[in-house]
């Protein structure tokens, strides 16, 4: 009889396909709104109760879905790394709902709000088992699902250039997906196996005796690059600035923050279980990590600069930090992932955060999105304008902030790498370019225009949208709470990733 | 057998190049339809007959009447009644 | 060479189909294209995947009373893979049609690049 | 506000940040010409930009792509030569787990199609996730197709209406006599290939898209009024939602009970579970055909 917190990680999966298949049968908006957040609350706190018992008793177990032990059954598998990430998923899809509550109701239909819950349902059930599974092809069918409920929520605006955005998205995931697959079938044909001990047994047997070397090689290079298709790696994020921009603000947040997300933590699954670090570097696709994470590090931010949308400038700084993530995985060492896995979680307090004061900001000033017409916007939600600082202020990594210390570390990681000092020179001029684009878009929104332009703007402001918005306001200060958690006791924090990474 | 089987292996190709170079989009949707009858076919003698079946019922019939639809929705019919 | 390709066939058929597929996925312009584009490349990975499953001789994994030996049937692990794959592609090719459908309906056209032109000048 | 009064520092920062304030020196200056524009320009000219870098994405895209996708064309077909041979019984695949699938299914399943055995009961969860993936397809399809003002206006309905009356006025004879002769038989063929998937081919997928297949040729045959009678959005919800409901109930005690190893007879599970999808899959089908036809169940 195993000890029934155990069960946790799926009690988690089956309440939200049940809350997904609910909220179909609910349809009204609000019930289905406030059922999605007792969901992530739920799921939250039965996650900080897993990763309790597992940190304390500093162990990772693996859960056979039936009564079929592995390698015959499906199985998931939890340590105190997964128990961390699922509860802050968690927190930040509620809170993403909670922040963009208002513009949510305004911009879908009233009739589609009762599926809109169905989609953030079901992605939440997704992003767990990317989680947690412990199976590949089980990976396959969830990422599927994480990318229809995705492009559901990109259209779920439904205006024109939403459309086309979400088709472009859905085309590159299907890409995506598509090479993980072929990925996949070419390492099945070779090791044999779909649960990931045994098949990283055969791995480790393959690549000592040499056998099926090219096989071996391409299948890993596929897998990884359908995953960064999907994770927005650098050359292939042309899709991201529109599907991510354009999409209502609690899409946008929960899209940057989580489903990118969700990918790559399914590639570190990979990465550190099946593969190990060691082959990953012996057949250097670490290298090609380390490279195109840092040339979007660079090219990720240079498009940010360009953009004046405020979303979808928003969206290109996400091209970067994820440059930042590929790139702490691309050093191939324990150290790297460490980092990486630190600033998974510091991105997904951040993004969600900005997005959501933009969201907000351009609510106040008459749905404009761009900067020109955002300025002085903060006066008049302070709050939306505090938030935006500090998520601004921690992407470029300021101390004291979550994204500075994400910096020091992979900064600390690279020290090791032969890269040093490439390496290091990137985050350098990658934070003065960060710099370069957050602190006027910074300005912008704190510098009071000419009292005429005031005027202008709040014609076209509905006296509704102005007043205090309570959820945004929770969600804003709780965004902000975990920032500074992230940025001043990140020490517990790293020795729970450092622990989760070795019982990976 | 072996025959039969390089005969709709050809076959497959054959279908899966001809149906994008199509110009009308009802041609191309046909012989895609085609390309899936083989492959239930070639999924029978690869003795799976779950396969063969889901296959027909699913990837043939299934889609092309969605694809049919689909067609008729974007008026690239000849013939509908909203001509 | 030739001989390995006269014995993995099924693979090289299934590798021309997914290079096909894939091409006109991504360099098509018609949206309806570019979706027969993507379901003849995942047709070709589950070629590909039911392919690995198939033994010589044996039989369809249908098992007879008495008769439970491993050695007549073929390996019911791949064609249960692709079941479960033939209908999540049915069910995003669904998904992508019904987003044409839309998109038509908006803008009267289903060419990518003329809907990338026209989406820039409805934007802000 | 700025009447031409005293500045204070930050006032001053902040203009040149946005570009309003006159250059001080040389420096200034360069960097200030370096910046990206970002309000100042007008927007026609921004307009015009934006589409020249459109036309040069456009133009360099298919190159790019072309080429990514030849490249990996070319690295596929170097590896598929060199996996193991195509049906050899000593390839990896055929290892110790498909042998315990073939030599334990009837024992441990009550199957003896290896295949659905596996599929519904030793890798059940990607199954519920298939399922997921089919509830989610049919409710993003109505998302995006469902009647509403954005998606429909008078003339779409008007012009529904008309076909609805030329369906009711000039029946196609042909069509409803075959359907109706045909009708019963593909039901029952369904329920057939839905209950005896764990003796033969077939089972819950298979027979359920044979059972929407039915529905369909019936709607078409009929006009969808005639089935849309029977078969109400209420009641269509119902059984959706309930066959997905079963299924995830069902599947969650039998994987709790399992991995907690508490014994339960699950004899009955494999029937509810094979019926459950089927009533997914149908439903799933019949609600892509009627809202890609109609917008509406």
């Amino acid at each position: 009889m195993r000890p029934f917190y155990e069960n946790l990680p799926f009690i988690c999966i089956f309440i939200s396909i049940v809350c997904g298949v609910l909220s179909a049968v609910i349809r009204d908006g609000r019930k289905t709104y406030r059922l999605a957040l007792a969901m992530s609350a739920t799921i939250a706190v039965l996650s900080a109760v897993l990763l309790y018992c597992l940190y304390t008793e500093n162990i990772s177990f693996v859960y056979s879905m039936g009564r079929f032990a592995a390698p015959f059954g499906n199985a998931i598998k939890a340590g105190p790394l997964q128990a961390l990430l699922v509860t802050v998923f968690a927190i930040v899809m509620g809170l993403s709902l909670l922040g963009g509550g208002q513009s949510l109701f305004h911009d879908i239909l009233p009739e589609k709000q009762g599926l809109y819950f169905v989609m953030t349902d079901l992605l939440m059930a997704g992003l767990l088992v990317l989680v947690y599974t412990n199976d590949m092809f089980t990976g396959y069918v969830f990422i599927e699902i994480t990318t229809i409920a995705a492009c559901a929520m990109v259209m779920a605006k439904d205006t024109g250039p939403n459309l086309i955005a979400t088709i472009r998205y859905l085309f590159m995931s299907l890409l995506g997906s598509g090479l993980f697959l072929i990925g996949l079938t070419l390492l099945n044909s070779i090791a044999g196996y779909l649960l990931m001990e045994p098949l990283a047994n055969a791995v480790a047997i393959l690549a000592e005796l040499g056998q099926y070397h090219r096989p071996l090689i391409v299948s890993i290079g596929l897998m990884v690059v359908g995953l960064g298709i999907k994770g927005a790696m650098f050359p292939f994020h042309l899709w991201l600035p529109d599907a991510h921009g354009g999409a209502t603000t609690s899409s946008s947040a929960i899209l940057s923050g989580l489903v990118l997300k969700g990918y790559i933590v399914l590639l570190i699954t990979l990465m550190t279980r099946v593969f190990g670090l060691e082959l990953m570097r012996e057949v250097g696709v670490s290298n090609i990590l380390l490279t195109l994470g840092l040339l979007g590090m660079i090219f990720g931010s240079l498009a940010a600069m360009r953009e004046y949308h405020v979303k979808r400038m928003l969206a290109n700084s996400s091209v970067a930090q994820i440059g930042y993530i590929f790139m702490g995985l691309g050093l191939g060492t324990e150290a790297g992932v460490v980092a990486a896995c630190f600033h998974i979680l510091v991105h997904a307090a951040c993004k969600p955060l900005l997005f959501c004061c933009a969201g907000r900001l351009s609510t106040v000033s008459g749905h404009h999105r761009s900067l020109k017409n955002l300025r002085g916007s903060a006066y008049r939600d302070v709050a939306a304008g505090v938030g935006f600082t500090v998520g601004a202020l921690s992407m470029i990594g300021i101390p004291l902030l979550g994204g500075f210390v994400s910096k020091l570390y992979f900064s600390k990681a690279a020290l090791e790498s032969p890269f040093m000092a490439v390496v290091l020179l990137t985050i350098a001029a990658s934070t003065v370019l960060n710099a370069l684009y957050y602190v006027p878009a910074i300005l912008a929104i704190w510098v009071r225009p000419p009292w005429e332009e005031i005027q202008l703007i709040m014609l076209e402001v509905k006296p509704e949208d102005t007043r205090f918005d309570r959820s945004f306001f929770i969600a804003a200060a709780a965004f902000m709470g975990l920032i500074f958690l992230l940025g001043i006791v990140y020490h517990p924090i790293l020795n729970v990733i450092e622990a989760g990474v070795r019982l990976m | 057998m072996t025959i039969l089987e390089n005969i709709l292996l050809a076959g497959l190709i054959i279908c899966a190049a001809a149906a994008p170079l199509c110009k009308r989009l009802l041609a191309t949707v046909i012989v895609y339809l085609a390309f899936s009858v083989i492959l239930a076919v070639l999924w029978s003698m690869l003795q799976s007959p779950d396969l063969a079946i889901t296959e027909a019922a699913v990837g043939t019939g299934i889609s092309g009447i969605l694809f049919f639809l689909t067609l008729k929705k974007i008026r690239a019919l000849k013939g509908t009644r909203d001509e | 060479m030739l001989e390995a390709i006269v014995q993995n066939r099924f693979a090289v058929v299934a590798v021309i189909l997914f290079g096909i597929g894939l091409l006109n996925m991504m360099l098509q312009q018609n949206l309806m294209k570019k979706v027969i584009g993507f379901s003849i490349m995942d047709s070709a990975v589950f070629l590909l995947l039911a392919s690995l499953g198939y033994i010589e001789g044996h039989g369809a994994p249908i098992i007879d009373e008495g008769s439970v030996n491993a050695s007549l049937y073929i390996n019911p692990i791949p064609s249960g893979l692709v079941l479960t794959g033939i209908v999540v592609s049915v069910s995003v090719t669904a998904f992508s049609l019904a987003l044409i459908q839309r998109i038509y309906q908006r803008y009267g056209t289903i060419e990518l690049h003329e809907l990338l032109e026209r989406a820039k000048k409805e934007e802000d | 506000m700025s009447d031409g009064r005293e500045k204070s520092a930050w006032r001053r920062f902040a203009d040149w940040v946005n570009g309003d304030s006159e250059p001080i020196d040389r420096t200034t200056q360069y960097v200030m010409n370096r910046r990206p524009p970002r309000q100042e320009e007008p927007p026609e000219l921004h307009e015009q930009r934006e589409r020249l870098r459109l036309k040069k994405f456009l133009g360099l895209y298919p190159l790019a792509a072309g080429f990514l996708c030849v490249a990996l064309i070319a690295i596929l077909f170097a590896t598929v030569i060199y996996i193991p041979p195509f049906g050899q019984p000593g390839n990896p695949t055929n290892n110790e787990v498909s042998r315990h699938y073939l030599e334990y299914t009837e024992e441990e399943t009550g199957a003896t199609n290896a295949v659905t055995g596996m599929i519904l009961s030793y890798r059940g969860f990607d199954t519920l996730g298939e399922s997921c993936v089919l509830f989610l397809a049919v409710s993003s399809v109505m998302m995006l197709l469902q009647r509403d003002k954005n998606n429909t206006d008078e003339q779409t309905l008007h012009r529904l209406r008309r076909e609805d009356a030329i369906e009711r006025t000039h029946p196609d004879n042909i069509l409803r006599k075959s359907a109706k002769l045909l009708t019963p038989f593909i039901l029952l063929f369904a329920l057939y290939v839905l209950f005896n998937g764990e003796i033969s081919p077939g089972g819950g997928f298979s027979g359920g898209a044979i059972l929407g297949g039915g529905l369909i040729l019936y709607s078409s045959a009929y006009g969808p009024e005639q089935l849309s009678r029977l078969l109400t959005r209420s009641l269509y919800d119902t059984v959706r939602i309930t066959g997905l409901m079963a299924y995830a109930l069902t599947y969650g005690i039998y994987i709790f009970a399992g991995a907690n190893g508490i014994k339960l007879e699950m004899e009955w599970m494999m029937i509810v579970i094979d019926l459950a999808v089927g009533l997914v899959v149908a439903c799933t089908i019949y609600g892509f055909y009627t809202m890609f036809q109609r917008g509406k169940v």
